[in-house]
């Protein structure tokens, strides 16, 4: 008689009450990792999943193969947006304490990659982001005060008070409409992308997922098509550790890297230090020339933190040791950049502090811009906007239906 | 009797279900540890083991489609979609797989799964946290849908439910998991505490499946509502001081009809409420049973009353949700016997 | 003008979009070199180039997802599904994305795809290969459903849906592809060639979204149908000696309603048909609008002749079917003014 | 400027008129794949899926350390069971030509994996087939009759008449329901492995899917559900090169083994000769093992070739070249089984020719019975069991429509 079968339900060694302990973590050292020309075969990348691309190194400097090639002003500018993105964050997210709004999501912690990303890539190129990605608005310079008109769901949102705050869409700043489901904007990329391929385009799509999305039935599906036909897409998967109160091993993440996925599709797949600038850059450029090239898609996973709570409605104390944050080894991506900038010589004490500062001022003059139009509740969209855009013009039902609430 | 609020009337079911019955089994997204990003399976997992009571990954074909596996092994898996925005993926194991089952298979197989999920507007929510996609089950034959509007009928009903053999989709009016909500957008909120139907009996009871409850008699219209409708429903009535005879559906599939046909008979007038977009919404079917089943008693055109033909809306919430002052004037419309 | 069965028709329509607009293009499952399990897309791979018409692999989502990111771009994709009852895993793709991207991007971002599908009975194809979800997507706000029922509206339609710049869901009826279908199960089927409407011009028009067509006057009672259920409906109506006016719907959204009221006031009397589940489908809705805009003219029930609510049957499909008896039965009621 | 981009459709180069061309089949010689103990962590079994697993070679011998231990009376009826397979599926492909039924699918080629894997489970082990594993409810014994009267869907069915004929199920036979929604099962067959852990009971599960229904999202789920929980079951992909008109390049397979995608979800994989009886159950085994003892589930792909045309709906000439099935590499599975058993001493010519007209008398004496009740349109379960089952006991609603229908 066979002994009896049991199941396995993973479960982290980390929850409150214990000590943090990320000894699961595969990571490799700065500069470590080999580069392979973005020419090679996917077959012979296969390695690449499995390890962990860095370029910084503990003390600020950058390391081995992956350097990319970035001057003082990219590296200022880089350093500059995350700076940004965290102090629109901070303020959004005491809007929301403050009840201005009903909702803010932030992605403390994980600012270098969406930020590197928006500058590795083509200001034409196309993102399809899912929601912790403000950063590659931020980067892309888009106006501060129509990200707050959004949040506000105010009468000047430009997406006319539709959409749960932050799930935005800017068309002209290569940003995808965000969806509240998660994984549909992947398989949309890799259509996106098709579609410039079918037309004798040059740009590129690049989609975003976390790591507990991968597990959708539509991540499979963008990989699949993204390989059957060679699409120029790049597949990032943020794995900042949770999706919500689940660890990776929830998604799958136990005993092989998310990058692995890649694999078994061909797929070349880089596993990458999401806290380290200099390496999102290096391997988003990387991607981008394959794709270019008509070498087809690639996937990366970055490697991360979420410091924040999923969002405004949620309590990490309850499932997480309250100093993991803190103790997460691939450190903060903006003090790792700044300290690579010092280490250059390229920054001062100073120009931080006045980069910080005008961030904040930044912030704050979109806010009183924003505030003035009026925050959720205060201000909001004509009644008749309700109506329209269901489709491209209304049906009679439609217009009766506006009728008949009086707008 | 403790007064619950609704949370802790679908909690207390699931630890009665998993205390009494060794083939109950609770998973899905962030259920486990955490107890629910609604807190309804707050402590369940501590209580009684991992493997009764665990996280699942973000991928609803998967959570439905291996309930319906340990359905067909013989368990009785109750599974968690974390917003009813958010069952589409699985909706294909939903119609062509739980529902079927029993049917294709000759009985040999079935699929006794619960599938749970927070439905419905009125928490500023936006479009992918608000939908109320009902009328999208009660097509599919062999699904039965059931909606609770109070904590005591939420407990009885999930109970019913797991106990039931049948694949049941069990909807919960997120708007209602703190307190009954009358619509009013400016009015504060009440707690459950004090409703008569707060009152809930700590261990096992059901409330079957199919009967419909009349929480309001009265002589001038019939209302048919669910959910957190029921509520408004009332508040509306009261609002145009008209006698509404308002019935509870509690179980859209299968339906009630002797009971709304009953009410319909009697007073010949009926308004019909709900959250989803009207078109092709659950209104649709029990306005078409009611003028089938009482023509030649109604005295003016049923109407509906229902979340316009556009998406969920976040900051005009208030202009989309159907209201006390637009069902009110339904009501009076219909008591009138007005055309459209 | 030459006369073609639906599937040339469809070919044709296909082929001339593809000629005029760059931007159309094609897949889905086989569709490519083999030129589709029903031959919709025969020869257009050869014709057009491998990048404006190829194989997918077997993932209606993948394919429903990958149309959406296309027509973000600006292409005018046309995909199709193998089986209507394939549909399923596409479903979080054309409701939560095709039908609200326009919406939630405050039309920034639009989904122009064309999603062509077979469905329907008839054909003893069992329950996968039979079924009538239309219901299901015509409750979605965002999405147009349309459904041709002869082979000079297949083509005018389907140049109108690829040409339309919302989300269009356009089912065949299958068991039209070769010919008119009455519904008698022992009679022999008859082909296309000879019918009026089988008369297909062979270059660009196109049958405006949004318009039914009264395809039979009549004065004793008006019927509501679409696809293969049109040919059922006046076969039934001539088996009943009954004097039905029937309208064949053709889009079901956008939903021409003036032409049904016009046709309900004056006939007083309104059955509505189709293979789909009875519950909730849309006959539902049908009977919903009619009683609410014609109420003071009904002089009987509205009666909807439906699918019973059971998975579609093998073996028994004609006891499932709503065949001419049934139709001609629920007329004859009608005209008497039968209540239930 | 950067160059335009061009799309990758695939395109099998064996169409018809064309020469049949595998030459892009990774193949290995018999014998020559290393066999890890089943013990071994998934993580040291990435090459099993890049490699091809086979015993058996060209002169029937049994080779290398995957050949299974299988006594002279389980090979021969492993034999009788694919012959008695082929011979059913001829009748009743010949039977939907007469008009006897609807439709038929075939499964001629394929015999020897569904028969080996049902021999080297449990008779207590649940299979979730899809609908080319006829060979699992043969070999297991199950009737001929019910199966023709299922596929009749007359009086005497057991499915009532419901199913499209070839979708089985038979609960006793531990053959689950067939569904013809593609990949579906998958979970299915995940989720009754996960009850069976929980329930500490010993008996595992075994998921069937075609090769190019693995781009469904369901797949995804099963191995990611699978992965996580470390379900015991056996997930196996049956790859015969095509899906309707699609060649494996339309599925993803064009650069990598299907196999290869239980690596992103470290699950071991292996890559296995369907054409040979012993490589197969070598394989079935060593996943048994492993579920067994709780080392969770194993990924599966046999490459093997659709003989026959998808259904008897289906015209492969259309697509693919007319003498590609003959020159298949791998063989025939009934012949190289037979070519063993020959070299083995074990079986003669006349001992086969006994078989082969054995398994016809079997095949024809159950068509006499199955025809005696009727076939399709002659005769039919009673009308009233239309309304029976929808629930497991009818709804008012149902009631009344069983009695408008008048039954
Ligand atoms: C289809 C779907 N299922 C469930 C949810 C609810 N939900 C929102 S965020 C989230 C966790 C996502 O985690 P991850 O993908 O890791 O992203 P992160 O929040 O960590 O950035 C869940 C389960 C959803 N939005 N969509
Ligand atoms: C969800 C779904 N989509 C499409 C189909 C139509 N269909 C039936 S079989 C088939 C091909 C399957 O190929 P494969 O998985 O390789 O299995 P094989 O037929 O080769 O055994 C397709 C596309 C279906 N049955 N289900
Ligand atoms: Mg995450
Ligand atoms: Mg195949």
């Amino acid at each position: 008689m066979a002994a009896p079968l049991s199941l396995h339900i993973p479960e982290p060694a980390r929850r409150p009450g214990a000590a943090p302990d990320f000894s699961g973590l595969r990571l490799s050292a700065a500069g470590e990792v080999g580069r392979s020309d973005p020419q090679t075969a996917a077959s012979d990348l296969r390695d690449l999943a499995f390890g962990l691309i860095r370029v910084l190194d503990d003390d600020g400097q950058a390391q081995g193969p992956w350097r990319p090639e970035l001057g003082a002003s990219a590296l200022k500018a880089g350093l500059a947006a995350m700076v940004l993105t965290r102090a629109f964050d901070e303020r959004m997210f005491r809007a929301q304490r403050q009840g201005k709004t009903s909702f803010y999501m932030k992605c403390t912690g994980e600012e270098a990659i969406a930020c590197a990303a928006a500058l590795a890539l083509d200001p034409a190129d196309m993102h399809f982001p899912t929601y912790r990605q403000q950063g590659l608005l931020i980067a892309r310079g888009y106006s501060l005060v129509d990200m707050m008109n959004q949040i506000y769901s105010n009468a000047a949102d430009p997406l006319l008070g539709r959409q749960l705050p932050i799930m935005y869409s800017a068309r002209e700043a290569g940003f995808f409409s965000i969806s509240g489901n998660l994984g549909t904007q992947m398989p949309q990329a890799v259509g996106w992308a098709m579609a410039s391929a079918c037309s004798g385009d040059t740009r590129i799509a690049c989609g975003w997922i976390g790591d507990g999305a991968t597990a959708e039935g539509d991540f499979h599906a963008a990989l699949t098509f993204a390989s059957v036909y060679r699409a120029p897409v790049i597949l990032n998967i943020v794995n900042n550790q949770w999706a919500i109160s689940s660890f990776t091993g929830v998604a799958g993440g136990e005993t092989t890297p998310f990058a692995a996925k890649g694999l078994g599709y061909g797929i070349p797949a880089l596993r990458v230090d999401g806290n380290d600038f200099l390496a999102v850059t290096a391997a988003t450029q990387w991607a981008a020339e394959r794709a270019r090239a008509n070498l087809g898609p690639t996937l990366i996973e970055f490697v991360t933190y979420r410091a924040a709570p999923h969002s405004t409605s949620d309590d990490p104390a309850r499932y997480r040791p309250a100093d993991e944050a803190a103790l997460w080894p691939l450190g903060d991506p903006i003090l790792r950049l700044k300290a690579h900038l010092f280490r250059s010589g390229l920054l001062t004490e100073q120009d931080f502090a006045d980069l910080e500062a005008e961030a904040l001022e930044q912030v704050r003059a979109a806010g009183r811009q924003a505030e003035a139009v009026g925050v959720l509740g205060k201000s909001r969209p004509s009644a008749r906007t309700l109506f329209e855009d269901v489709f491209k013009a209304p049906d009679a039902r439609l217009v009766r239906q506006r009728r008949e609430h009086g707008v | 009797m403790p007064a619950m609020n609704m949370i802790q009337a679908l909690n207390s079911a699931l630890d009665v279900m998993l205390a009494r019955d060794p083939k109950v089994l609770i998973f899905g997204q962030d259920v486990g540890y955490f107890g629910g990003v609604f807190r309804v399976t707050d402590g369940l997992q501590s209580k009684y083991g991992r493997t009764r009571c665990f996280d699942a990954p973000i991928s609803e074909n998967g959570l439905v489609g291996t309930a319906i596996g340990m359905g067909a092994y013989g368990l009785r898996p109750v599974v968690e979609i974390q917003f009813a925005d958010y069952i589409y993926p699985a909706y294909d194991q939903l119609v062509s797989e739980a529902a079927k089952l029993r049917y294709r298979s000759a009985g040999q197989f079935s699929a006794p799964l619960t599938v749970r999920t927070p439905y419905g507007g009125g928490i500023f929510g936006g479009q992918t946290h608000s939908q109320s996609p009902e009328s999208l089950f009660t097509h599919i034959a062999g699904l039965k849908t059931v909606i609770p509007s109070n904590p005591h009928d939420a407990k009885g009903l999930l109970i019913a439910a797991i106990e039931d053999d049948d694949p049941v989709l069990f909807l919960e009016p997120k708007r209602l998991y703190n307190g009954p909500f009358e619509g009013w957008r400016d009015r504060p909120s009440s707690p459950w505490a004090g409703h008569p139907m707060a009152e809930t009996p700590m261990g096992h009871y059901s409330v079957p499946l199919g009967e419909a409850a009349v929480v309001q008699g009265g002589a001038a219209v019939t209302v048919l509502a669910y959910g957190t409708m029921v509520h408004v429903a009332l508040a509306a009535a009261h609002h145009a001081g008209i006698d509404a005879e308002v019935i509870d559906l509690r179980t859209l599939v299968p339906l009630d009809l002797e009971t709304i046909t009953l009410s319909v008979k009697k007073t010949g007038r009926c308004v019909i409420v709900h959250e989803a977009p009207l078109t092709s919404g659950y209104g649709a079917e029990l306005a078409a049973l009611v003028q089938e089943h009482c023509f030649y008693h109604l005295e003016a055109p049923i109407r509906r009353v229902a979340g316009w033909d556009t998406p969920y809306p976040h900051a005009l919430e208030w202009d989309y949700f159907p209201g006390p002052e637009r069902i009110a004037e339904a009501l009076r419309a219909v008591v009138e016997g007005e055309g459209v």
